[in-house]
């Protein structure tokens, strides 16, 4: 099987979804199969990869033959892999379910040449998307990474206007602004940073980076634009309206995938490339404002009166755990289970956000509106969205055995043995305050008194369900494959003592 | 929600929000440019690189060669930003880009009849220059935009009659060939965007020109701001969008 | 003698280009503004020249000047146009879009 | 050394004036200005930075390509930044504060 040991392989995830989106806005016809193809040969590509990964560790590409300070390198480590591998099996549910959720609308509402014109737009504006994310997640090179997060700002922001309200407009608007902000900032960093050593390539910079004032400023401004497009707590105000009032596929990429990009390269910055600059003040920081956000938008979501919204909270406080590790990796010997945890919070906050998008935009189709207060009894006819929806909310709780569990009991011990067990605190609070706006939802779902009006349901496809249970119980499957990924991230020790042009 | 209150409280002179957003600013740029002060001069960037292996790029223009060879990884997804931002431009329009037939003038019509061919001239020019010199895709891409800026702006009758099929190859040709040109490296047993040695200079000379056509046709898509007319689904049918044609 | 010559040239650049800047972020009318973003990019490109970029100063001339000045016009055109009508066809058809529509779902406005 | 540290000033000048102009101007257009002034302040320092006045050695044609890149991204995204632009003022009633409203009604898709 010397074909599948290429090492062209790594360049396959970024290839194939470029290709497609460029043959769908060419082509036009049956965009569907062409972005199902896709999908299908993305997966077969990164399975490859995983594969590549075990047998021979983590890779390094050259693009174009040139070595590192002058040429861009590709890279491929465990968290890297991870994250394809998430985008991969979340991008087969999006595609599948924005095929139903597409020509629902097109069949069951007026105006459809708006809604045609708006599935002819998503597929090869979302196939971009894909590349992008695909892009970002293999880089090598901190200009790179810039251009990639610009792809992906511009697809995004693309794909949040599409609805074309009024509302999804303007916060498409702000939401293309913020994203060129954060880019801007980072791009600065990146000057600074090629001001300060003359080099552009990440495991190049990670070996001669020394604390110094040139390097703080441009980790600041790098971290600021970052946190800015992560949406931390109190730079999160673009958030909520970008992601609410989007198309439901598009909401679910835009929370589902888009925002862990940037906290992909972040993360990547702060502990593996500049980790010897990062002071202890700098995680504490960090971790407070993640404290915030899981405390602030667990309250929020508890106070919306709308679906989306609440689902669009709650991605505000789930964030937050993300950004609560910060602080536990400053002890040496557990760093490692924090990178475990965050990977895992990262893939169930994914999985089960997307589907949790899906089952709202699902409801928010056959019965017309999301207030929560009217859902009463929307099991009687949509037993598999409901069904999914709970199973999502799961996850967020992070009850046993759902990836989510896994994470935050990553975290909670390593809060304990670091002895910051104030951390823990949060994470139990957020766990209770997310049960509270997952139950709000849930129960009107499920348990609803006998007189409760049955909502009259159209006939729709099974491709407007499915997705969502699929991604929902795969949320909740990831705790029992847990030892296969720390099996994946140990690897990325191994990365860590390579030389640069080393790997493959 | 910043931007919020600041619209409301527009007119007045005191806002604490501003003042602190004004502090804040200040705050940073003082510490930026203190940060750029105090870094230590201690490389001189890639510049000895590039000149080392320049020779083997196929261009004589460093800039070209970090461009289009070196880091042409980049160049290859910013074009693909360009015809995202045109996808997205389209999504959000419903209207054909010559919005109306008007009778142009005489004296414009001249001016336009003189200028287009020049300008197409002068990116042919600035394109074949890059390999040299100062010039390439983008900047002969930018000319030839122009151009199509200079027709749009005289709303030259033809222009309604194109298709929506033709531009859309034309606004693919390039990037298309770029992507064809990458894969050859992995056919060829190499890495992607390895160009097949004696043959560089050449096919880079073609990305250029495929290149500058497709993003000259972007540019002036992203000026136009519309759609061909025979994109657009259906929307005579429905009365709302015909008032709409009238008046966008 | 050259070197003055040019600290004198640098000088004046900046001032200009700073002192247009912060005209054109605060002066009253938009319009002005856009014509003086041009003549900011203009400015940027004898800039980059100064700073041996000729393929910048080229890249900036034709975008800036060539590009993104008729952009920001025509929008500002468009962005007129669109006040003079007032238009509110878009909310219309959003409230119509129900087959069935109900009337306690109309949304609160 | 003075010129580019006079060149790097200027960008970062630029940047934050961009950066306040953008929260406190309120029209879209303005706003749209002020990134781009942002951007070219990052610009002027990373071309700065690389300048070598005559006679002192190779220029670092690294910068410059950053920086084509990077004005062929930010014309890109003016120009859908404008159209959105437009769209906003064509579909809310010319005011950004009365749709707040109905951003947060969430009423998104129908």
């Amino acid at each position: 099987m010397t074909i599948f040991n290429s090492s062209a392989w790594i360049v396959a995830p970024i290839i194939i979804p470029l290709i497609g989106g460029l043959l769908c806005f060419l082509w036009r016809r049956d965009t569907f199969f062409i972005a199902l193809f896709i999908s299908l040969a993305n997966l077969l590509s990164v399975t490859t990869l995983l594969r590549q990964f075990l047998l021979f560790g983590p890779l390094r590409y050259r693009m174009g033959g040139w070595e590192a300070p002058l040429g861009i390198a590709l890279r491929l480590h465990g968290p890297a892999l991870l994250m394809l591998l998430m985008t991969a099996v979340s991008g087969i549910g999006i595609t599948l379910y924005a095929r139903g959720y597409f020509s629902f609308r097109i069949s069951a509402l007026k105006h459809n040449n708006r809604h045609e014109q708006q599935e002819r737009f998503f597929w090869p504006l979302w196939l971009m998307l894909w590349t992008a994310l695909n892009a970002l997640f293999l880089s090598g090179d901190i200009f790179n990474l810039y251009v990639t997060l610009e792809l992906v700002s511009v697809s995004a922001a693309a794909l949040a206007a599409l609805s074309g309200k009024p509302a999804s407009q303007i916060a498409a608007f702000r939401y293309l602004l913020v994203s060129l902000l954060g880019s801007l900032s980072y791009l600065l960093g990146v000057v600074f940073v090629y001001k300060t050593y003359g080099i552009l390539d990440l495991e190049m910079l990670r070996q001669i980076a020394t604390p110094g004032p040139g390097l703080q400023m441009a980790l600041t401004l790098m971290t600021l634009g970052l946190l800015l497009k992560t949406a931390l707590f109190p730079l999160h105000f673009w958030l909520p309206p970008a992601h609410a009032n989007a198309l439901a596929p598009v909401s679910a990429i835009l929370s589902g995938l888009v925002v862990k990009g940037s906290f992909f390269i972040l993360f990547t910055l702060w502990f593996e490339i500049f980790a010897s600059s990062i002071t202890a003040n700098a995680l504490d920081l960090i971790g407070l404002l993640g404290a915030g956000a899981v405390i602030w938008g667990s309250l929020q979501a508890i106070r919306q009166q709308r679906l989306k919204l609440l689902v669009t909270y709650s991605t505000v406080a789930q964030l937050g755990y993300l950004f609560i590790a910060f602080p536990l990796t400053a002890t040496e010997n557990i760093s490692q289970e924090v990178w475990t945890a965050v990977t895992f919070m990262v893939m169930a906050h994914s999985f089960a956000k997307t589907a949790m998008f899906m089952a709202a935009g699902t409801i928010f189709l056959q019965v017309g509106h999301d207030r929560i207060r009217d859902l009463a009894g929307i099991r009687k006819s949509l037993p598999i969205t409901s069904f999914a929806y709970a199973i999502a909310g799961v996850n967020l709780i992070g009850l046993p055995p759902s990836g989510g569990f896994i994470g935050k009991w990553l975290l909670l011990t390593a809060a304990l043995t670091s002895g910051q067990w104030h951390w823990s605190l949060v994470i139990i609070a957020g766990s209770l305050l997310a049960s509270v706006y997952v139950f709000r939802v849930v129960s009107r779902l499920f348990l609803t008194p006998d007189e409760a009006i049955i909502q009259e349901c159209r006939p729709h496809s099974p491709l407007q369900e499915w997705p969502a249970l699929f991604l929902a119980i795969i949320a909740l499957l990831l705790g029992l494959i847990a030892p296969y990924f720390s099996l994946i991230l140990e690897t990325t020790e191994i990365v860590a003592n390579l030389a640069p042009g080393g790997g493959l | 929600m910043i931007i919020k209150s600041r619209r409301k409280n527009k007119r007045r002179p005191f806002d604490p929000i501003l003042l602190l957003v004004l502090l804040l600013t200040i705050g940073l740029t003082a510490l930026l440019i203190k940060a750029n002060y105090t870094i230590p001069v201690t490389s001189f960037g890639l510049a000895a690189e590039v000149a080392r292996f320049q020779p083997r790029s196929g261009v004589e223009s460093p800039v070209t060669a970090v461009l289009l060879n070196f880091r042409g990884y980049d160049t290859l997804l910013e074009v693909m930003i360009l015809l995202i931002a045109v996808i997205g431009v389209w999504s959000l329009t419903k209207a054909p880009f010559p919005q109306k037939a008007v009778k142009t003038s005489p004296v414009q019509l001249a001016v336009v009849r003189l200028l287009a061919p020049l300008m197409c001239l002068v990116a042919a020019y600035l394109v074949w220059q890059g390999s040299h010199l100062a010039g390439g895709a983008f900047q002969g891409g930018a000319i030839l935009g122009g151009a199509g800026v200079l027709l749009l702006v005289a709303e030259l009758p033809w222009l309604r009659t194109i298709h929506s099929r033709p531009l859309r190859i034309g606004l693919l040709i390039g990037p298309l060939f770029f992507l064809g040109v990458a894969l050859l490296g992995i056919i060829n047993g190499r890495e992607l965007l390895t160009y097949p040695g004696k043959w560089s200079g050449s096919l880079l000379l073609l990305i250029e020109s495929t290149c500058a056509v497709s993003i000259g046709l972007t540019l002036a898509s992203l000026f136009a701001g519309g759609r061909p007319a025979d994109d657009l689904i259906g929307q005579t049918k429905t009365p709302a969008c015909n008032r709409e044609q009238k008046r966008c | 003698m050259t070197d003055n010559i040019l600290a004198a040239f640098d000088l004046v650049l900046i001032t200009t280009l700073l002192l247009l800047a912060w005209k054109l972020l605060s002066c009253e009318d938009i319009f002005t503004a856009v014509v003086l973003f041009i003549s900011f990019g203009l400015l940027m490109a004898l800039a980059w020249v100064r700073m041996r970029a000729p393929d910048v100063a080229l890249a900036e001339a034709a975008l800036g000047a060539g590009l993104t000045g008729p952009l920001l016009l025509a929008a500002l055109r468009r962005m007129e146009r669109i006040r003079k009508y007032e238009r509110r066809l878009d909310l219309d058809e959003e409230r119509n879009d129900y087959k069935k529509p109900k009337k306690k779902q109309a949304p609160p406005l | 050394m003075l010129t580019n540290n006079l060149y790097n000033l200027c960008g970062l000048l630029l940047f934050g004036m961009g950066l306040f102009a953008l929260f406190a101007c309120s029209h879209l257009l303005r706003k749209i200005l002020a990134v781009n002034i942002m951007s070219s302040g990052v610009f002027l320092v990373l071309i700065a930075t690389a300048y070598r006045p005559l006679g002192a050695g190779e220029i670092d044609p690294v910068p410059h390509a950053m920086v084509l890149t990077g004005i062929v991204v930010s014309v890109s995204v003016t120009a859908l930044a404008l159209i959105l632009a437009c769209r906003v003022q064509e579909t809310s009633n010319h005011s950004l504060s009365q749709s707040e409203r109905n951003t947060n009604d969430g009423d998104s898709e129908e």
